[in-house]
């Protein structure tokens, strides 16, 4: 009797033969948790430096200058007698808004310029890449030496300023690349065919499609700003020694070189690199999450 | 699409010109007095009759365009105006450096790519080993040290403490023939252009070697009963070979870069510490020809990389089937 | 020819080119035309590169045809100006699927407001919660749940995706389905769904379907009439019954040979006819074999053919 | 060993590891191919067919491992074969063709090299003249007509349908015992396909090759195969040959598969659409995978697999409904094939 049973018709779908699966997978797998959570401290650390910070990061204590690091000095002092470690806070809060602040208007000038290149016809869409090789091809700290001898300031918002119009070519490529290829694309085709204006093409379709593919770029910007700064300020023509970041902090490296002051040189250059790191490892991640066929070799 | 030779040299040209213009309009809106960097001192101690003779003998006070006409006659004869720092001909003190900087930059942009590829193969083929994790992670590290910085830490460490190696000139006094000199003074600097920018590169190649062993040709190839290794140099290395070319012609304006910040903290004496001299002291007849002379060489070197890159690349030689592009649909 | 009243479509010398460089051009499309009637299933058939799908995206104005004159129920397709006044008629009246489901809907949007899209645009629906019933309802009609409305296309199948295409393009109550190789990248049983699914649905909205494809057994099995292209021309047009049973041109003949039929004894005794298609550039003119089966002659063999 | 084998493929299970978990694309499957004769396996797309082929290639991604199971070639499991002999026996012993000849072809070389190549890999004696000799010889085998002039020409310069004959050149070229094609004629125009169809057939007669022919459509297999094995997620669920599997056959599935054509839809009068969608196989589903989608599935279905069971001494079919205690089903493809076979 019991064979009958179980060989009875009983059609499709009369139970669910789905076995159930515990996703092992955690929250945070794959994910770049170590840099974010460092790059979080760093920020934050900058950020409220005020309740950080041991000493006046401006105050030029001649009693106790170019100290190797001690129970008073974390970090030592420089050889104007400043505290490095509140410094080190000071001007990372400086070096990181430089940072996020010419990329915003890199960032701003290449969505512009990419996509009216990218929607314009033929020929200007040619001038246009073109005119963005011509700029590539100077290396920019040429062109970022020349515009700052020119303006022939040096402050905050100048340097951001003049790192911004110098750094959104590579952006507004990537820009230009993806709104011709999803405005070819079968869904923007689609949506015109069923009436969809330019806004709402542009809202609901290329904005967020072009948002992800940029981003790595965006991110690596921030790193680019940030070393450029740091580069400049250290040869002088950044900012002054009394702005304190990150860059002008170094500037001192040559008086520390002579007087084999090495953590002069090594400490702020260590916050650098890993603020850097950071950077570069969430926007790896960011990059990383397109696909991911398997090698045939 | 292939670009003829004509084309190519008429954009060389075009950007050349693109060039010249705007590094000439900067430098003629730039603050500060043009006479001074004509006659330096000089020009403070002129009355304002001698100014506007001064002026006029210069061509100063027509237009921007007849100005820059002079200009462009001049520099064709080899006469970019005097230098107000060195009081010299600017073309005479560009001279004695220029050598230097190439073979800084020159040696450091071959060895960069020669070590680059060799680097990109190596972890394609182990690819996701922990030969290749351990050589992902070290040059994501590198990648993210800026060349000043690696430059002051190897002096602290070599030449500092260790005293091995000379940490800022490109000779010792006096022995500028010496070749031995001059080479250890070249080797910090070569080793920040070279990590600085090495792993950028690799990584480049790594990735389109990546691409390339998942095509399915590879399949195929190794459905015939070739070894991985055959595949690999016959098939892949081969095929990124043009995109190889073209992204070291891309690549040049970020060597000559790295090359000038590694000048300028070795105090190496090339065209890079120049033009940040030449910026920090106005000096805009000599900054300008500075700006010229690397934008020249980075665009020649731009458009040839990609007509050789081009050129050995049989896709490119003649254009497609069109059969299939006929059809709309795809 | 047909009843004019009846028409709904009319194609007359359609021709399209595409510019390749400054002095050539490829012509894909070469003097088609056709009829589709408003509640009829109108097959085009041909191989890659035939135009057929040029053919389709000129009726959606996706291209602007070359030479020739498309109307819509009297209005000419081709006129910018005569476009612009029914533009709203037009866009809910006509909708388009395309082959590749994938790239068709934008993967970033929910299966909710992918099928939800020309409902809003055309502001059909002024209540939100009306608009949430109808796409729920379209979503039931193709097949699938409520649970899919909140999920992305890449978490979808490909025959899931075709049916969200196909929801969006029915929730309009569209009178002229243009569905250019709608079932090609789909599996054979996911295939017989979305054939069954396009039948009821015509049948339900009483609506003309231009269907482009290359596999002609479904053709075959769907279709009323038949347009079979090669090379950009249209060679013979006709009943589909018509066209299998007795093809005249020599090309469809040829196509027609080569379908493998799912039959062993019967395949390993049939043979293929072979034809050339490169003769296929001479111009041709279409001439009426018998009553509403057309099929194009090359003016140098017109006593052989009939 | 049964000497008319050609390759034997003993319980052969193969699984994907990814994040999400284990996929079990191809689950204990068992197949022989005979010696001269063409198999064709059928299954839509994910049934774990071209997983199969990659498998007895050799060819699996890193990312998948064959659990168990063995291949059998001269009595020898290939599995155990190391990268050197591998290497030797692919393309000498067991060659493949694949699906899309638009990137199975290295795209900078000529398909003069491409094809030299592999000559040159498995007859390392040739000199120059006789390799080119041999492409030459090869080229005319698979119907490219001017070989000679054809010889330097890079891929691009070739249609869709040349280009999988040159594909089918290099697959040749060191006298394979056995052609595994995965769905060579996929992604070809149906003239073409035909073309490429007969040409297979005959070079398979005039070498006596075994073919393993990997598609889904059910057209194809009629004109090419002897035998047929049809495959459901990762399972082989009916296998026989061609002609008891088109007019007798005993799986749901399949009858599913063959109602699907609107070849037989005439006949019958409408398009019996399978319902549903293939399932997950991370993992897979309990009992029968098919019963879901199956109208005619029966309580055990849901809660145990099925074994073969035996039609007739070449037709075997895994399904409950051939069981002594199941009910009578009759297929409702019976007569419309009936028919069709009369007719």
């Amino acid at each position: 009797m019991e064979a009958d049973k179980t060989f009875q018709l009983v059609g499709a779908g009369y139970k669910d033969t789905v076995v159930p699966v515990e996703r092992k997978q955690h929250w945070w797998t794959g994910r770049p948790i170590c840099s974010m959570v460092i790059l979080g401290i760093i920020i934050l650390a900058c950020v409220g430096c005020r309740f950080f910070m041991t000493h006046d990061p401006t105050y030029m204590d001649l009693a106790s200058y170019n100290l190797a690091p001690n129970g008073e000095f974390w970090f030592g002092t420089d050889t104007m007698g400043r505290d490095i470690f509140s410094m080190i806070l000071y001007g990372g809060r400086i070096s990181l808004f430089i940072g996020i602040l010419a990329t915003v208007l890199s960032t701003f000038i290449a969505v512009v310029y990419g996509s009216i290149s990218g929607i314009a016809p033929g020929w200007l869409d040619e001038g246009m890449m073109r005119f963005t090789e011509i700029l590539l091809s100077i290396p920019s700290i040429l062109i970022i030496i020349f515009v700052q001898a020119l303006i022939g300031k040096d402050n905050i918002l100048v340097i951001a300023f003049v790192i911004g119009i110098t750094s959104w070519m590579s952006i507004s490529k990537i820009v230009r690349t993806e709104v011709r290829q999803i405005r070819e694309s079968e869904y923007v085709i689609a949506s015109r065919c069923m009436g969809g204006g330019f806004w709402h093409i542009l809202r609901v379709h290329l904005l967020p499609n072009f948002v992800s593919s940029i981003m790595f770029m965006v991110v690596m910007n921030v790193r680019g700003a940030i070393v450029a700064e740091s580069t400049l300020s250290f040869l002088g023509i950044g900012l002054p020694i009394e702005v304190i970041s990150w860059g002008s902090m170094l500037s001192l490296a040559e008086k520390a070189l002579m007087t084999n002051s090495w953590w002069m040189i090594l400490i702020p250059g260590l916050f650098l690199v890993i603020t850097l790191m950071c950077i570069t490892n969430i926007g790896n991640y960011i990059r990383k999450n397109v696909n991911q066929r398997q090698s045939n070799m | 699409m292939k670009i003829s030779y004509r084309r190519r040299i008429l954009i060389f040209l075009l950007s050349v010109f693109c060039l010249s213009v705007l590094v000439f309009a900067m430098s003629r809106l730039a603050p500060g007095d043009p006479l001074v960097s004509y006659y330096g001192d000089r020009a403070e101690r002129m009355s304002p009759e001698e100014k506007d003779r001064a002026m006029e003998r210069l061509g100063l006070n027509e237009s921007m365009v007849v100005q820059y006409v002079k200009w462009v006659k001049n520099a064709v004869s080899g006469d970019f105006g005097m230098s107000f720092k060195y009081k010299q001909d600017v073309m005479k003190v560009i001279e004695g450096r220029l050598v230097n900087t190439l073979i800084l930059g020159g040696v450091g942009f071959i060895l960069t790519f020669l070590l680059a590829l060799l680097l990109g193969i190596l972890c394609a083929f182990h690819e996701n080993s922990w030969l290749d994790r351990i050589i992902c992670k070290v040059g994501t590290i590198t990648s993210c040290i800026p060349e000043f910085w690696l430059s002051l830490v190897l002096i602290l460490i070599f030449s500092v403490n260790l005293r091995l190696l000379p940490g800022s000139g490109a000779y010792a006094l006096g022995q500028s023939s010496s070749i031995s000199s001059r080479l250890t003074h070249l080797i910090l600097p070569m080793v920040v252009v070279v990590m600085s920018h090495l792993w950028y590169y690799a990584y480049m190649i790594r990735n389109k070697l990546l691409e390339e062993i998942r095509q399915d040709y590879v399949l195929l190839a190794k459905a015939k009963g070739m070894s991985r290794r055959r595949i690999m140099y016959q098939h892949c290395v081969r095929n990124i070979m043009p995109a190889f070319i073209s992204i070291m012609a891309i690549s040049l304006p970020h060597i000559v870069e790295g090359t000038y910040i590694v000048e300028m903290v070795f105090s190496y004496p090339g065209i890079g510490t120049l033009s940040f001299e030449s910026a920090k002291y106005h000096d805009y007849n000599m900054l300008m020809v500075l700006c010229l002379i690397t934008g020249i060489v980075v665009i020649f070197g731009n458009i040839t990389g990609q007509a050789i890159s081009e050129a050995i690349d049989p896709r490119m030689k003649e254009p497609e089937i069109m059969e299939v592009a006929a059809d709309g649909s795809r | 020819m047909m009843e004019n009243k009846d028409i709904l479509v009319d194609v007359q010398g359609l021709t399209h080119q595409f510019p390749m460089g400054k002095k050539k051009s490829i012509k894909a499309v070469h003097h088609v035309s056709f009829q589709i009637r408003r509640d009829e299933i109108f097959s085009l058939v041909g191989e890659s590169g035939s135009g057929k799908s040029t053919v389709a995206r000129c009726l959606m104005n996706i291209y602007e045809p070359t030479e020739g004159t498309i109307r819509y129920d009297g209005i000419n397709l081709c006129d910018k100006k005569e476009r612009e006044q029914h533009k709203t008629r037009l866009q809910r009246e006509r909708q388009i699927i395309f082959q590749d489901s994938a790239s068709a809907l934008n993967q970033r949007m929910k299966t909710k407001d992918i099928v939800a899209e020309p409902l809003r645009i055309q502001h059909i629906f002024s209540e939100k919660e009306e608009l949430d019933q109808y796409v729920r309802q379209q979503l039931e009609m193709v097949g699938l749940e409520e649970n899919y409305l909140n999920r992305r296309p890449s978490e979808l199948s490909g025959g899931q995706r075709q049916r969200i295409a196909i929801a969006r393009a029915f929730g309009m109550k569209p009178r002229l389905l243009v569905a250019d190789e709608p079932i090609a990248s789909l599996d054979v049983s996911i295939q017989a769904q979305v054939i069954k699914l396009f039948q009821h649905l015509q049948e339900e909205h009483d609506c003309a379907i231009l269907f482009i494809a290359h596999d002609l057994s479904m053709v075959r099995y769907l279709s009323d009439r038949v347009g079979v292209m090669c090379k950009g021309h249209l060679v013979e047009m006709g009943e589909t019954e018509k066209i299998f049973q007795n093809p005249l041109h020599s090309y469809t003949k040829s196509l027609l040979s080569a379908i493998p039929v799912p039959d062993p004894a019967l395949e390993k005794k049939r043979s293929s006819v072979t034809y050339d298609a490169a003769s296929i550039w001479n111009t041709g003119i279409m001439v009426e074999a018998e009553e509403g089966h057309w099929v194009m002659q090359e003016e140098a063999d017109h006593e052989n053919l009939i | 060993m049964n000497k008319q084998y050609a390759l034997e493929i003993n319980n052969l299970s193969v699984s994907f590891f990814t994040a999400d978990g284990e996929t079990e694309a191809v689950r204990d499957v068992s197949l022989s191919l005979r010696q001269g004769e063409v198999l064709a396996l059928v299954g839509e797309s994910g049934c774990g067919k071209s997983v199969f082929c990659k498998a007895i290639m050799g060819l699996l991604s890193k990312d998948a491992r064959i659990k168990s199971g063995e291949i059998l070639k001269d009595d020898r499991d290939i599995r155990t074969l190391s990268e050197r002999e591998m290497q030797l026996l692919r393309g000498s012993g067991i060659s493949m063709i694949f699906q899309d000849p638009l990137t199975s072809l290295n795209p900078t070389m000529t398909i003069g090299r491409q094809i030299a190549e592999a000559v040159k890999l498995h007859n390392r004696e040739l000199n120059r003249q006789q390799i080119k000799a041999k492409v030459l010889e090869l080229l005319e085998l698979v119907g490219i007509p001017d070989a000679e002039s054809r010889y330097d020409s890079y891929p691009y310069h070739f249609s869709g349908g040349m280009r999988q004959r040159c594909v089918m050149a290099i697959a040749l070229a060191a006298d394979p015992q056995i052609l595994i094609a995965d769905e060579p004629t996929t992604a070809l125009d149906v003239t073409i396909q035909a073309e490429i169809l007969n040409l297979l057939k005959e070079i398979q007669k005039k070498r006596n090759m075994s073919i393993l022919f990997v598609t889904h459509d059910l057209g194809v297999v009629a004109k090419i195969a002897d035998r047929v094995a049809v495959m459901y997620a990762g399972k082989i669920v009916e296998y026989g040959m061609a002609e008891e599997i088109f007019y007798d056959a005993r799986h749901p599935y399949t009858w599913g598969l063959l109602s699907a054509l609107p070849y037989y839809a005439r006949a019958k009068g409408e398009l019996q659409a399978i319902p549903g969608f293939p399932p997950h196989l991370t993992p897979p589903p309990k009992g029968d995978a098919f019963a879901v989608r199956n109208p005619y599935a029966m309580e055990i279905d849901y809660e145990e697999m099925p074994p073969f069971f035996p039609v007739s001494e070449t037709h075997f079919a895994a399904t409950w409904l051939l069981d002594e205690h199941a009910p009578e089903v009759v297929s409702p493809f019976r007569e419309i094939s009936k028919r069709r076979c009369g007719a």
